[in-house]
């Protein structure tokens, strides 16, 4: 299957495009496992009401794509806040795992929320689709390269977020030690809130750009799910640049399987991927905490 | 009507077998499981396999699609032993996810999508349908009582409570001179051999089983039964796994009551319902319906 | 002089780049109550974790009578006769105090999936021997009468009684406690040194780690300190105040830097 | 409420209570109740694209048939309900909602059944309670389970689909064929067929052949192997969610060679999805009535701006066949539905192309032949379609062109 070197380049290159998909709602699943220490398994809802919010605005209201990202990102956002404050953060005291089964439901809830008001037919964004560049036999998407950068520049401005920024100090201390940065007068709770807000805003952004990619109904994120999880968990619970480095290893090695196992296993790939990593490592690549 | 009251108390059978299953690992030993309808499967393609590819007799395939189940358990659980609850949760999800990949895929033994059609079942053909269902309504709540009364002593005995130590904290078992592995393979063992005896009822009583029945979707709804019957109480397990089947059907009667809106609207408020249903008992119940007592073990001078 | 019981050999235990351990050479003598202190970050409780199974050493031997038990899981240690205590009273808390304690309990059959359901006889046995040791463990160490309560429902007191009142279930002919007094009232202090001096009178040998200084001076002989991973000094409580070495240990830790 | 009641009490009282208040249900609804269809088409879950149209197909099929005075037995017309039920195209809800349908609401008929894995769950359930059951499903297996005639299905195996498929390719002058299979019961016997085929033309081939996990959202690689294998055709046999994916990817990827999709994966609303440039001059092909006989046309017309996808014009024939059939009958009971489909559906009774008709005829006491919106719908032994001609389209501005029929 693998000819030449432009064919491993190519698939690196294909991996690339389908982690940085994978990268924000990866990134956003772990930035409310930072500071509230439970997998918000809600991340594929907020990133289907991502998608259909960055719909709206772009193909039935006009708006340019960039523009339609960013209520993608404000709509998840608030929605994942609203769920938190509604229905996950009464459970806290019952632990962790209560609010991650909670979570669950929650997931099944917005689904069909958004079917309820949207229907299951697929829909795509009112944008061109461009053809391919060339380069020497390597092929690389516009609109893919465009998403991949967008991707970036999301999780580079988290990260300026978190090292700069009062905001982002006060973060990584409550990720931290939360008892100490109470000490310390941060408020933890405005902490946690700001932090679904981006968790969940970052998993709609990341909805809407795989919808950009293909296109959309209402099980949109449940679809690419278990990738993500398996991004957060390969990257380390908790850890930022761990998921988006997950979010790398498991796009590539989900097409690295495609020609080297069956297309029909990529899924197990991604499995496999999780428990490689977690034999060697029980904290994940970058995980902090053991 | 009847006979669609004995089918669902049927299909409650398969739940409450599973809640029970789930309330072994989960419940007593503390490690969640979302991998469920995994070990279902396995339970499910074993006996289909064994009793119309090698004509085994159905009591022989139960068996064994049981102790396969138990075996996939045992490894499950000596592979993620070491892992935190929710790096656990995410590795059971995935594996659920490889079964029915493997199931899918794997054609020359489990003939893919297409499932396997014409399993046998007890008496089918040589009784009514509605009395298949009554026989069949006898063996699953049979075993339901038989695994009821097993584990429910088994949480009460010092097995139990090593288990429930185990769950609380895994250090001060292994001090108290428990070996914590074998008891967290052991409880695995269990709970997926009785997670496996349901798939393979299952598989007998439907005659037919596919990849496209072993949906992360049956986790979630077992997961509910034990979470609305009480994590630790077999009682609630049981209480649950019928409440949950109650409120998958009764959503049918609901949905159908609302008017003005489509069919698909209708789908998804009862889909909607359900979850949401899950997140208030989880609010207003956290502990479930029949909260985990540990069977009062008084001091001698209470006892005569 | 008497026999050891205990022997540590050149036991040494990194986390990452730090030197926890640094080639610990100690030895308990049969009925004794010894103190092993030190300054904080000496690595008492890394000893205690390596020594009760809880973590692996990286180099050096322990040695239980003689027998070498280096790296042994938690509760083979604990069935050959060695049971510690945790530092913040780890009950089981949902369980009962008698539950608790019954926990504790070794050869139970009715531990066992097949024994719990087919030999109820066996089991219920065992049961009531248990529970005869427990009420008689919590009778001496006055926990009679909470014996039906939730481990969660104790007092801070209660739960240190607990604590080694579970080791005491096993059986042990070598008790490690991990700070059995800190943060307890001198009053419920002065009892529990009452009821480790007793245990000992009855022959059991007992290794402390505690900062409360009077309890150490009042009830353990010898005094072994530890200082950066190491033996550093032993003998009568006395003795160890005076050595220039101990004081430098404890003090000059921050002179220095 | 009460009804659930007394049945709770039935259940407790076991087979003989079931026996007798069967009986009064019977006796009950006698003159002029209402005909109950039972409808378990996916509203959630893969199939959820799929399943709103194909109910609404049914509901409209039912309504004209209702307005044109129900269904004529010896008591009189009996108007017709539909109910639904959701198979959240998994086989386990497939049952429990198949169970509701049969023993709640006492449906004559089941239809609309889409997932195969539902289709087979349920069938047995159908034949133990003497019910058609009217489905899509294209496994090949369905009709080749021991079902007494009561299942009937008017999507044409997937050998039939495919040999006819491929020799149409071959006809357009494809040699080297790239099949693209999602993982369903089918790909297998697909991609033999496919195989046998292009074995039989010089220089044929099957270029490649990959079957695909249907849920992922990136098919780059896949499409990259699709590039590499220089094939003139890619055969994407998937489903609408993937197959519009592919399409936008071979876009991409610049392939120039032919694309060729079963016409459920690429519908009317695909058009609303991808841009025109994307999809122009990819070919489906479906399962057709003669469009000479005009029957074709009329019923495009009669579904108004409701597009008509193959599934919901099989659908619509599910809903019509039931209603004649036990017009036919003067009895609207499972079995005589399941005897006189074949006699409404095929014959040489005067050719009807919509229920209204069709009852008209049969009140009239003449004899009629039903061809249907998604063929002449005659069925074979096995319950199979047969002889059905299929109808190859290209899509060309956002319109489907005919471009065959054969």
């Amino acid at each position: 299957m693998i000819q030449d070197w432009r064919d491993v380049v190519q698939i690196l290159l294909n991996g690339v495009m389908a982690g940085s998909l994978l990268m924000l709602p990866a990134i956003g699943f772990n930035c409310i496992f930072a500071v509230l220490r439970y997998p918000n398994f809600a991340v594929a809802g907020f990133a289907t009401i991502g998608a259909f919010a960055g719909w709206v605005a772009n193909a039935q209201w006009g708006l340019p794509a960039g523009v339609a990202l960013m209520a993608a990102f404000l709509v998840a956002g608030a929605a994942g806040l609203l769920a938190e404050e509604a229905a996950l953060k009464p459970l806290r005291p019952a632990g962790p795992l209560t609010v991650a089964i909670a979570s669950v439901a929650l997931t099944l809830l917005l689904e069909n929320v958004v079917r309820f008001f949207f229907g299951n037919e697929l829909r795509g964004y009112d944008l061109p689709v461009l053809r391919d560049w060339r380069f020497d036999g390597i092929r690389i998407g516009p609109q893919q390269l465009a998403n991949t950068l967008y991707a970036l520049a999301t999780a580079g401005a988290l990260f300026l977020l978190l090292a700069f920024t009062r905001l982002g100090r006060a973060m990584r201390a409550v990720a931290d030690n939360p008892t100490l940065a109470d000490i310390k007068g941060v408020d933890p709770d405005r902490i946690a809130r700001v932090a679904v807000f981006i968790g969940a805003g970052l998993a709609g952004f990341g909805g809407m750009l795989i919808g950009l990619d293909t296109s959309i109904d209402p099980l949109t994120g449940f679809r690419v799910v278990l990738s993500v999880f398996a991004a957060a968990v390969v990257g380390g619970l908790g850890s930022i640049p761990g998921a988006a480095l997950g979010a790398m290893v498991v796009g590539i090695g989900e097409e690295m399987s495609s020609v080297l196992l069956e297309p029909a296993y990529r899924t197990v790939t991604a499995f496999l991927a999780i428990l490689l990593v977690l034999m060697l490592r029980p904290q994940g690549l970058l995980g902090a905490r053991g | 009507m009847e006979a669609y009251l004995v089918a669902m108390l049927v299909f409650a059978g398969f739940y409450a077998l599973m809640a029970l299953g789930l309330n072994v690992i989960w419940g007593l030993a503390g490690m969640v499981n979302l991998g469920l309808v995994g070990f279902f499967a396995v339970g499910a393609y074993a006996s289909a396999l064994l009793t119309t590819k090698l004509m085994w007799p159905m009591p022989l395939g139960w068996a064994a699609g049981a102790a396969l189940a138990a075996a996939a358990g045992a490894a499950m659980a000596v592979i993620v032993a070491r892992l935190r609850g929710d790096y656990l949760a995410i590795v059971t999800l995935g594996f659920a996810e490889v079964i029915r990949l493997v199931a899918s895929n794997e054609i020359w033994l489990t003939n893919g999508t297409d499932g396997i059609s014409g399993i046998p079942g007890p008496w089918r053909g040589a009784v009514t349908p509605q009395e298949f269902n009554l026989v069949f309504l006898a063996i699953v709540w049979t075993a339901v009582a038989i695994g009821f009364l097993l584990l429910a002593r088994l949480s009460h005995s010092p097995f139990g409570r090593v288990l429930r130590a185990v769950r609380e904290d895994e250090d001060v078992a292994a001090v108290a001179g428990k070996p914590v592995l074998w008891f967290k393979v052991r409880a695995f063992c269990l709970g997926a051999a009785i997670v496996g005896l349901s798939g393979a009822l299952y598989a007998h009583y439907n005659a037919y089983i596919a990849p496209d029945g072993f949906a992360p979707l049956l986790t979630i709804y077992v997961v509910l039964a034990l979470t609305a019957g009480g994590v630790g109480s077999m009682r609630g397990a049981v209480l649950g796994a019928v409440l949950v089947l109650v409120l998958l059907e009764g959503t049918r009667f609901l949905a159908a009551a609302v008017p003005g809106v489509s069919p698909v609207q209708k789908a998804a408020l009862r889909e909607g319902i359900i979850a949401l249903s899950l997140i208030l008992l989880l609010r207003l119940r956290p502990q479930g319906l029949i909260p985990e007592r540990t069977r009062t073990l008084h001091a001698p001078k209470a006892t005569p | 002089m008497t026999a050891p019981i205990l022997e540590l050999r050149g036991l040494t235990r990194r986390f990452g780049g730090v030197v926890a351990l640094d080639g610990l050479d100690l030895v308990v003598r049969r009925g004794t109550v010894t103190a092993l202190i030190g300054p904080n970050g000496a690595g008492k409780s890394t000893a205690f974790q390596c020594i009760s199974g809880v973590i692996r050493p990286d180099a050096g031997k322990v040695l239980l009578d003689g027998q070498d038990i280096t790296g042994a899981r938690p509760d083979r240690i604990t069935a050959a006769g060695l049971v510690r205590s945790f530092q913040i009273a780890r009950g089981i808390p949902r369980l009962t105090v008698l539950e608790n304690l019954l926990l504790y309990g070794q050869h139970q059959p009715g531990e066992a999936v097949l024994g719990a359901i087919f030999s109820p006889a066996a089991t219920r046995r065992r049961e009531g021997a248990l529970r005869e040791r427990a009420v008689a463990v919590a009778a001496r160490l006055n926990l009679a009468r909470v014996l039906d309560n939730q481990a969660a429902a104790l007092s801070g007191g209660q739960k240190k009684l607990l604590e080694i009142g579970r080791a005491l279930m096993a059986e042990p002919r070598l008790l490690l406690l991990d700070e059995p007094v800190a943060g307890v009232n001198p009053t419920l202090a002065a009892e529990i040194a009452g009821h480790i001096a007793h245990l000992r009178d009855e022959g059991m040998t007992v290794l402390v780690v505690e900062h409360h200084m009077d309890f150490v001076a009042s009830l353990c002989d010898p005094v072994i300190v530890m200082a950066e991973g190491r033996h550093l000094a032993e003998g009568d409580f006395r003795a160890i105040a005076g050595d220039a070495r101990v004081q430098e240990a404890y003090m000059g830790r921050r002179a220095h830097a | 409420m009460t009804r659930t009641m007394i049945g709770r009490r039935g259940a407790l009282l076991g087979a003989a209570g079931a026996v007798g208040s069967f009986a009064i249900g019977g006796k009950a609804f006698g003159q002029g109740a209402p005909v109950v269809f039972g409808a378990l088409p996916p509203l959630t879950g893969a199939g959820g694209p799929y399943g709103p149209a194909m109910l609404r197909a049914i509901q409209q099929v039912v309504d004209e048939a209702n307005a044109a005075g129900g269904i004529p037995t010896r008591q009189g017309g009996r108007q017709i309900r539909v109910v639904a039920e959701d198979d959240q195209t998994n086989p386990d809800a497939g049952v429990r909602g198949a169970r509701k349908l049969i023993d709640v609401d006492r449906v004559s008929a089941i239809m609309g059944t889409w997932a195969s894995s539902v289709t087979t769950a349920v069938a047995p359930l159908c034949w133990e309670n003497r019910l058609p059951l009217f489905t899509v499903s294209g496994a090949d297996s369905i009709t080749l389970l021991p079902h007494q005639g009561y299942i009937f299905r008017t999507q044409p195996n997937s050998r039939l689909q495919i040999a006819t498929g491929a020799d149409f390719l071959i006809r357009q002058g494809a040699r080297r064929i790239f099949h693209l299979a999602a993982q369903s019961p089918f790909a297998q016997s697909s991609q033999d067929v496919l195989v046998e085929k292009m074995r039989g033309v010089s220089g044929g081939a099957v270029a490649g052949y990959i079957v695909y996990e249907r849920d992922k959202t990136a098919f780059r690689t896949e499409v990259d192997q699709i590039m590499r294998s220089r094939a003139d055709t890619v055969f994407l046999n998937g489903y609408l969610p993937d197959v519009t994916i592919l399409l936008r990817e071979l876009f991409r990827a610049g392939f120039d060679g032919r694309r060729f999709t079963p016409a459920y994966a690429l519908t009317q609303r695909s058009f609303e999805t991808l841009p025109n440039e994307v999809t122009n001059g990819v070919m489906t092909w479906q399962p057709s009535p003669d469009v000479q006989s005009g029957a074709f046309r009329r019923l495009q017309t009669r579904f108004g701006n409701v597009e008509v996808d193959p599934y919901s014009a099989q659908t619509h024939d599910h809903a019509t066949l039931a209603i004649l059939a036990a017009a036919q009958a003067g009895d609207a009971t499972g079995i005589a539905i399941r005897d006189n489909v074949r006699r409404i559906a095929a014959g040489d009774g005067a050719v009807v192309d919509n229920v209204t008709d069709g009852l008209r005829a049969i009140a009239a006491g003449r004899a009629v032949n039903f061809d249907g919106a998604s063929g002449p719908v005659d069925f074979d032994e096995r319950g199979d379609i047969r002889g059905t001609k299929f109808r190859y389209e290209r899509a060309a501005g956002g319109r489907f062109e005919l471009m065959e029929l054969t």
